[in-house]
């Protein structure tokens, strides 16, 4: 919500946004399971114009021992850009903002993992930001729970993710990169449809109360729709398996 | 005993209580701990506060350093924002480069200030594009028993408050006050076995199952927010939350 | 069972297999894994490719910022290669800053587009001395089977052809195509129980002997080589590497 | 001393100092021990415009543990500015001047502590620079000794500090801090009262052996009365800890 | 091959090059063996005006451990460059280009230690450039492979190194600084002369493959005269240290 | 035998050779080891030593770079020293970033340097607030037999010595020699069972209770001090230590 004011008409009258959408319109997503070989489990998520991978190693040995859990595995996300990922090159490794990602993303995938049946182990997920245009935390936590259920992870749920945000005064869905950078406020949602629970939460901006509840009910609504197209990613993935093993057989 | 079984018998101790409606330290669920502000504390800052929020202590720094502005915010003043949560503070934490712990705590505190609009930053250039004044606010943790995001927040307040802009030494004119616009202040709820508990302590905080901080402003409206923790909140969980911290921040903030 | 008998099960098998005249996947000693490369798949660089060398994957991004030169050399823009083998791409890469492993691809990456000069620089020059445009070739390995050289190289190549130097957001003008002047192209080979193969898979890597990679351009002429692991070539060793390496080279160029 | 020359009078016609101290007369000083909840002992020194803090944790496990020694304890002491504790912003985390001082007062305090009680231990000394004006070492160093008596841990003697110096041709006692960047040396001591030894030694500046002799016992003599108020804080933080226990009783 | 074109006649009329040298021909090369008196082995060497020193330490423990091979010792080469060896100052530490070079001397030197006689042990060579003229990557392996014998490591053969390279289209030898700054093309060598092997080789700049060809065969050459020098040093060592022996009996 | 053990057996070893009023090396308690300094030994350099003193040999390079000085000292130029105290010199040094040791090394010698005037930095300063000679003093060990301080104190006056500014290749006219201005020597006495040694060996270093460093100019007049290590000093042995220190660096600065 860097907020500059600007000429931009981020709604215009008819009440259509920069790209066209409705306000609570999600941008076209599409996912792919499986696609890389060395994971143990892997997910591709096209969002808008994010590229976002996501590989899953583990459950394995935890390194360096003092961060084991005797009780239980430790899902430990690790959120990362590009260089080449924006429009200014991002200088290699962390930052101070992939690390804030990291932590909320491992806190929010630990929930949705029966983290108890592995004590002592690593659960590590990466997640690559290829292409960024906005949301791309939503799109990473969306891949990495796919990513999970593709390595065999035993998972109480997937967990969907989307934001809701207010630009020109009209709480919106799914921020695009000027309405990020333009608009008034973004509230990233991380979502357990079975269990009707929010695991990932963050707010920055300007909202009445209403605005932010109104906001938050968008963000969960389309959450579902996000959840529908990550269990579509995976039959598409286990049918295909299937397929190789009777080709296989 | 090993720290996984000294967890359990005080998670036990903690939820037995709440079961009958009580905090270890008497506290209601909705009960900030006392709070002692002291500002002006730091000489050698343009502003500065020490806060004691029960036994959670920090020293907030606010320097202001010429500079150069961001290249696509020319008209404003630069924020930056610094947690060092040093192992004098507690044994829990290490010496070394910010872990992910300390980043959370200084871009949560930042995002409330920023978001919140706690000091003009427009008011802080001097010269679009080439010079305005870099404000650092430094979060100093002393003694740790839990809920850093508050104390920080409250402090970065307090300080701004009495913050001076140090236009003399540079040869500026006079010293004025920091342009104060709103005062961003965060109150954070955990949720331990279905219960939602305000300003929690260290203790709270290890068998906590989710965090939720809420930054609100003056007018009621919300700036910022971050959940925390391996646990979830129902969405109505989320919205009982959102209400006691504005309502407790404006407590606070009428404090200030 | 420990790494070191797998390693020797590995090898064995392999060793067996070769002494068939046999590679684990079926292909000739001297026979590249299927190559394909897709241009342009990163809209935020400004030019970019998408490579799968067999079960190797790699994303080449090229982004062009301005920037001051070299002062050795004023007349020229600058040329920067990096490489990401981040622990997504295999159990075997670890995170944080690059290791030898990844300097080493980098380097040998950069050495055959510098010496091979795959890009005019000088026509990346501005005005001498003060302004230039600084190329950055960021190379970020997805899926790691094996030879990051060699997908590294090609897709070096594949991104030049098809990027263009952004004038127009700089204010320059118009966008045109980067000055592509030659293809440096450079297969890897190496050698197991004396036996010299083609574009290893990561298996083959293992245990393999000594590797040799050697980059030419279009003309034939040699531009780049590094000798690799532990092992050693005979000369004559090393004259054949450069032969098949030529060979194939000249193939792979004219597929891009 | 980087005494670059000023039209600074840094003695006046009386003898008297910028701050109207005579040479031979120390800032203001005041200790206060147990000021922290969760360190085993703290002390907190107000010494002229300086505001030190010291903590200590331990005997505790030493980690890593090829730092261990299987025959003593080790004090390890860490002294670190607030980034706010002086003019400029100074950098988080520490710089090559800290590093020297922690080392420096490590090896001052080692002196005293009874390290052979606790093989294999760590004693770990924290020391925070509030605000900085000039002689944080000796403030340091004073109130970590506090720190370590206030934990209880066994000790020869504490270490009492002080610097002398040199300005305007004057050898005088505790500089302040124009005094130190337009002096002429500067030699920070620590001292142990009871066995009447030097376990801290520095100098700078330019110093005949004559003015170093009286300047070493001008510092000596000053610590003897740093001594007297650390002992009176741990009798106040004693007597305080005597009222709560009978309270609690 | 930095290449700026210059004035500069990098081959004479004559056909000799800027410090006078014949095409094949390379600068003087002096080789000291056992210099130091710490390290495990030791050697020197002034090759033109390079100046490099290599010292050995093992076999030793293998830190950290999760390093250690249960089959051979590791040989774990380190080059570094003084910061004042090169004109402009060079920053202390390593850098990319001395992280790839120690990469590729510790696998030359891997092949002709019998790592397999200790196993789990870590063979420490450090390259030390004082001064930098060219050439300081073959400098360095020439005598850490001295080095190494110096400390009574079991070798198969010395490595020897030295550089061919092309300069005024001219196959020459032994590049000096200007000819490695504007020459055409640098190969560098490491050569096992009883086994006539390669184990270091790489390449940079434009050779045709006759070229190419002409180069190693000069510098495979070459590294034989190199090899008389490694020997002559060592048997002066070992002459030296019978003589203390005698003297001492 | 474990190292404390082995730390043991040497610790009686050597005090009970000064017991005998003997050290280990046949030296006397106030006697400097064979010292041998080689100046300009780096062509690279503009100044350089080679110093052996005893079994420790230490290489110091000065190299001047044109920079700008700092804000707070317009008129002279900058001095930085650093020590690099390389795992070739000793198994007990470690590679790595400057740890503690290598650090106080450095500091100390440019106390010495810098508190001694040893170099006229005003002389190196070319345009108040601008440009002035940034006077690198390198410290490369190379063997290390203990006494680093004096070796590279000895080594940095002597390199002082030598030194050339290189106006020349700044296009600033002719080469002139540095500007000394005084030759401030460092000794070092340690303290084993009561006795005072001047020039520890490593050995001696590993068993000493106290240090104490003294540097002194022509003048007799002190100019640095540090005192390191766990042990103590009577206010007698400190004025004892100073005498000493003062009359051995005045024959040392005599030799050079």
């Amino acid at each position: 919500m860097g907020g500059a004011p600007t000429d931009l008409k981020l709604i215009d009258e008819r009440g259509l946004r920069l790209d066209g959408r409705r306000p609570d319109e999600m941008r076209p997503l599409k996912i792919e399971a499986g696609v890389l070989n060395k994971a143990d489990g892997s997910a591709f998520v096209e969002w808008g114009m994010n590229k976002v991978m996501a590989a899953v190693y583990g459950p394995r040995e935890c390194h360096p021992r003092h961060l084991q859990n005797t009780e239980r595995a430790l899902v430990q996300c690790h959120y990362n850009m590009a260089s080449f990922s924006v429009e200014d090159r991002k200088r290699p490794g962390p930052d101070r903002r992939s690390h804030e990602i990291s932590k909320i993303l491992s806190e929010a995938l630990t929930h949705v993992v029966f983290t108890e049946y592995f004590p002592r182990t690593s659960i590590d997920v990466y997640i690559e930001v290829l292409q960024a245009n906005a949301g791309t935390r939503c799109a990473g936590l969306t891949a990495a729970s796919v990513a999970l259920a593709d390595a065999g992870v035993p998972m109480r749920d997937l967990v969907a993710s989307v934001a809701a945000g207010k630009v020109a005064n009209t709480i919106v869905l799914d921020l695009g990169k000027e309405e990020d950078n333009f608009g008034q406020a973004d509230i990233p949602v991380g979502y357990v449809p079975r269990t009707d629970e929010v695991v990932l939460l963050q707010m920055d901006g300007d909202l009445t109360r209403e605005e932010f509840d109104k906001g938050l009910h968008m963000a969960v609504g389309a959450c579902k729709k996000v959840y529908e197209v990550q269990r579509d990613a995976l039959k598409r993935r286990y049918s295909a398996r299937a397929e190789g093993q009777e080709e296989g057989a | 005993m090993s720290k996984d079984v000294v967890a359990d018998l005080k998670r036990d101790y903690i939820t037995r209580l709440l079961a009958k409606g009580m905090r270890s330290d008497g506290r209601q669920f909705d009960e900030m701990r006392s709070l002692k502000v002291e500002t002006n504390y730091i000489g050698s800052a343009q502003g500065s506060a020490l806060v004691h929020l029960g036994d959670t202590t920090v020293v907030v720094g606010v320097k202001l350093i010429l500079g150069a502005p961001f290249p696509d915010t020319p008209n404003t003043g630069v924020l930056t924002t610094n947690a060092e949560l040093i192992p004098m503070a507690s044994e829990t934490f290490e010496s070394g480069p910010p872990d992910q712990t300390s980043i959370e705590v200084a871009r949560v505190v930042d995002r409330g200030i920023r978001e919140g609009h706690a000091v003009d930053l427009e008011k802080l250039c001097l010269e679009p594009g080439k010079q305005v004044w870099i404000m650092f606010v430094d979060v100093h943790v002393l003694d740790y028993d839990g809920n850093l995001f508050d104390a920080a927040s409250i402090g970065a307040n307090a300080a701004f408050k009495t913050a001076m802009v140090p236009n003399k030494a540079a040869g500026l004119g006079e010293d004025v006050p920091l342009p104060v616009k709103h005062q961003p202040i965060s109150i954070t709820v955990v949720k331990i076995d279905g219960k939602l508990l305000v300003d929690p302590t260290h203790d709270e905080e290890r068998v906590a199952d989710a965090r939720l901080t809420v930054a609100t402003i003056e007018t009621g409206n919300l700036c910022a927010m971050q959940k925390g923790l391996d646990g979830a909140f129902t969405l109505d969980e989320v919205l009982k939350v959102v209400e006691t911290s504005s309502r407790i921040g404006a407590e606070i903030r009428s404090k200030l």
